[in-house]
């Protein structure tokens, strides 16, 4: 294993702390519990919106912390969810009266610490709200499993819900808008290579020199189905295929499209991914409105790609224009 | 070569006290310590590999808190072990062996010692946690698959009339056997479930854990 | 090796159709010869930046065309500088009539391509000033090489040199800037793996499992030398003495801080590199004042980093707060 | 064994043709294809890995170009070969070998046909259109270190008033030789120079392509 870090039991809190270095306009870090909240919260009147999970992800999510997206953000270590506790301080941090809304990527260890934690914070007095992002449709037979996991459309989950608090919308309207990004977005992630995180020191799993993975998570799982290296091309139409017959998207719609990088991938060749997945939308009749392309929700150095699909309407748009600054996306202020 | 029953009474204790609690749970973190690589290389198989490290994590930090609790009851010691491990461990096994220790403290709670009954009622009601934090299913590939059977031979032990450590070595091996028969099972809970077919094969991690904290009690507990 | 592109000769021009899909609202894409121009050039009146060199640095050059940093870049094939023709047409397309800056890397290959450019687009009228930025202090006997490399500085030079433009400073006035930047600045870089580039189809350079390079290029050179990997906080401070000897920053000095990622490395570990560069900084006196932190300058999916140190004064610092809408960096705006 | 005066005349022919340039640049442009991982390979060594591409790049251009020029003077087509290295090539041997033929293009503009004469001073003006644009000196580890000998080579062929096919040999050979004295050379010019004495013991990949060129061109034009 080959890291630029210390120890493996200090990545996190190390990483944090020249976070907070580098950004400490933005954000403030508190180190027991640890969660990240944006510097001036909480922010009276307006609805708290945090998230959290498992570390390894960056800069999801506590390099969505800031104005216009998330008011905490609560990291647990690598490739695990958060504890209660922290969750609990940090809802108890943004809380500016108007109730606190937890945005949750489905995986079990997460929505069990964050149903712990709304537990905690109800007893405390705070109104909480909860969505789960379950946006991977590589999860197929969902009755079978835990569900469809959340993976690329968490990041525009964040920034659209927080948005939608920045306009003072009430936690019942800000919830609805995420659910409404949940209901209308659909992921699909594939892997070149895996990754090796820190505290196994080898790769989380082996793959060939001439095979990848379709259907992969996020954390270092090996995804549904292993084959042959194709062009991309061809990997972008089997990404693409699947979300889009999931969705019933139909001709017309306006959707966002979201190549994103799970950490290892060179830029360059998400722009070609990209490419072909316009190409595709375009031949389903789908008028491509806004684009994100980069990695905003990764896995360590794993060489691969996610693509997501959010159908857009005259809301969404406005409150994906709307200003955000953060670390990790900044954009009108 | 069993021994008479007149002196089994005097050489195996029958109950439980405080300080056995304490050494089960201490002796229990050096075997998660010892077991952490192992436990970690199950879950990178079928989940996201670290299982271990996040158990060794939470037992570390216990295994630091319980000198605090040393004299309180029963009851006190296994909350404190649940709250250490809610607070420290996360994923998914962080929020179940929470419930796992902080059901058991319920059901213990007031008792001095605790006795073969009292013991299969902690670790039912543990049982009934699990489920109820984690809504998964015997034969999901959970943790669930080692505890239920031990849980089983406890009973059927009680209901034989064994003594203490012979329950407590029974319902070990049922874990040992509950764990293995998670090998071929096709996960339905956690992320193994999300490897479809490709989980069979492999022993699933939480139950892995769960055999080895039984284990431990049956090594502990019925030595005295 | 494994890469999600098509044919390793489509890898730049379908990269580029990507990102002006992507992009369309902000840049526009010439295809022969290749360049990017931002959508309203030329800008009249206004000094027009461009910069250019070898693809596989993405962002850099093409994803800081906008308003702000670039009005053009002009990419060349992989590693590879561009070609003179490139630079002339872009010099074209984004003269306002106040004249065009050419920011250039310090590699033989673009000096001399440039060169020819500028002779070229003198020829037709243009009024060129040229900048060269060799900041990799990794280079020591610069009498007997190349001189040093042009490396991190180059992103902060586009930005505050373009920051300059936009304020419709004179080309003198813009070329002084960019030339304040070039001498206040400094880099160094090391590698923990090499990269693949798509033509070559294997590894770069072989780098044993337990081994580093440090005072890389970002080309996949091998650096000035080979050793044992170390700990984060080591090979920082292996990094950071030789930037801060090299200029003579004084107690009290204020700086920029920027840590970048090679491509391959996960953004928490440029987290742990930033924590203690910022810590050696405060130990010589420099008091950062602004930070960047991410993958600004890449080889591809090297993983390992570099960092930059610049000298700010008054006139720096708001020029680099001023906004800047471009794919790759964008605030204020 | 060395053939009677009189017949060498006849056999050998004396001068370069219209005909003999394009087929030099075309055979090159081949050899180029054949040896394109060969010198990427050396680039990779020293440099970034490109030099091999960076050439075929250059040189499919050439080749795919040259039809249209075939009917125009040797000036004309030298012109376009550098034109086109220049505008498809990049990097650093873009310019360097536009120059080359840049250069050959004013040297012998106006000729119908080249005497070996002729051909010293194209290479001569070759040479200083390399120095003017590169900056290096002989010994600098660079295309230079196989270009200067050859030039040297083909000079004192015409002292000893050798025929063009001999002094095209002689320089080809000469070329080789300075490819080899390039491996224990530390590079002080282009990308190798930052590798400090780390670019020893590896052949210059620009000085591989022009003996190369410089092989081609005594092969193609010897024989007519
Ligand atoms: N819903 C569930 N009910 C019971 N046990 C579960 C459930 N989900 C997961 N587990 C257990 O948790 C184990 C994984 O724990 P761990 O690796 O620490 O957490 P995570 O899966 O969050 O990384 C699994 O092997 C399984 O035994
Ligand atoms: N200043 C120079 N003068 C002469 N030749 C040079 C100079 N710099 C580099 N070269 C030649 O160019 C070759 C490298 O060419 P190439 O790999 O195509 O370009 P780049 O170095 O830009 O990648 C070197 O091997 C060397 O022979
Ligand atoms: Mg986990
Ligand atoms: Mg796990
Ligand atoms: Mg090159
Ligand atoms: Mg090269």
């Amino acid at each position: 294993m080959k890291k630029l870090i210390n120890r493996a039991d200090d990545v996190v809190r190390e990483s944090l702390e020249g976070f907070a270095a580098a950004h400490a306009g933005m954000v403030r870090v508190n180190f027991d519990p640890i969660y990240v909240a944006r510097i001036d919260a909480p922010v009276r009147g307006k609805v708290g919106v945090i998230s959290g999970g498992g570390s390894g992800h960056e800069p999801l999510h506590c390099g969505y912390v800031g104005m216009g997206m998330l008011d905490a953000a609560c990291p647990g270590a690598i490739f695990t969810s958060p504890t209660p506790d922290q969750m609990l301080e940090a809802s108890k941090a943004v809380d500016g009266g108007a109730g606190v809304l937890h945005i949750i990527k489905n995986y079990t260890g997460d929505l069990m610490n964050f149903e712990m934690a709304a537990e905690l914070a109800r007893s405390e007095g705070i109104e909480i709200d909860t969505v789960i992002i379950d946006d991977d449709v590589a999860v197929t037979n969902s009755l079978y499993t835990a569900g469809r996991r959340g993976v690329g459309l968490t990041v525009l989950a964040e920034k659209i819900t927080g948005a939608a608090a920045e306009e003072r919308r009430s936690l019942k309207e800000v919830g609805d808008i995420c659910r409404q990004v949940k209901d209308w977005g659909r992921s699909m992630g594939m892997a070149l290579t895996s990754c090796t995180a820190p505290h196994i020191g080898h790769a989380m799993f082996e793959l060939p020199d001439d095979e990848m993975e379709i259907g992969i998570g996020i954390h270092g799982e090996p995804g549904r189905k292993r084959m042959p290296v194709q062009p991309a091309d061809e990997i972008t139409d089997m990404l693409m295929e699947p979300i889009i017959s999931d969705l019933p998207y139909r001709r017309g719609d306006e959707v966002l499209l979201f190549v994103n990088g799970m950490g290892g991938t060179p830029l360059s060749e998400l722009y070609i991914v990209y490419r072909r997945a316009a190409e595709i939308a375009a031949q389903h009749g789908l008028k491509v409105v806004r684009s994100l392309v980069g990695p905003y929700i990764t896995s360590l150095e794993m060489a691969g790609c996610s693509i997501t699909l959010l159908k857009m309407d005259e809301t969404l748009l406005k409150l994906w224009d709307a200003p955000i600054k953060t670390p990790g996306l900044r954009w009108g202020i | 070569m069993t021994p008479a029953i007149g002196k089994r009474v005097h050489m195996e204790p029958q109950t439980i006290h405080r300080e056995d609690i304490v050494r089960w749970i201490n002796d229990f973190a050096q075997v998660v310590a010892v077991n952490r690589d192992h436990l970690t290389e199950l879950d990178a198989a079928i989940g996201d590999g670290d299982h271990g490290v996040n158990m060794d994590r939470g037992f570390r930090a216990v295994a630091a808190k319980l000198p605090s609790v040393g004299d309180k009851d029963i009851a006190q010691i296994l909350k404190t072990t649940g709250m250490t491990l809610v607070s420290t461990v996360g994923g998914a096994s962080g929020p179940l062996y929470g419930a796992f220790f902080l059901q058991e403290a319920l059901s213990s709670a007031g008792k001095e010692e605790l006795s073969l009954t009292d013991w299969i009622a902690m670790l039912e009601a543990a049982l009934n946690g699990i489920i109820a934090r984690g809504k998964a299913a015997i034969g999901d590939k959970t943790m669930l698959d080692a505890l239920a059977p031990a849980l089983q031979a406890l009973k059927d032990a009680a209901i034989r009339n064994a003594t203490l450590a012979e329950a407590l070595t029974q319902s070990a091996d049922a874990a040992q056997d509950g764990m293995q028969a998670t090998i071929p099972l096709v996960a339905r809970k956690g992320r193994a479930s999300y490897l479809g077919e490709r989980s069979a094969g492999h022993i699933d991690p939480g139950a892995a854990s769960m055999y080895l904290l039984l284990k431990t009690a049956a090594s502990t507990l019925a030595s005295g």
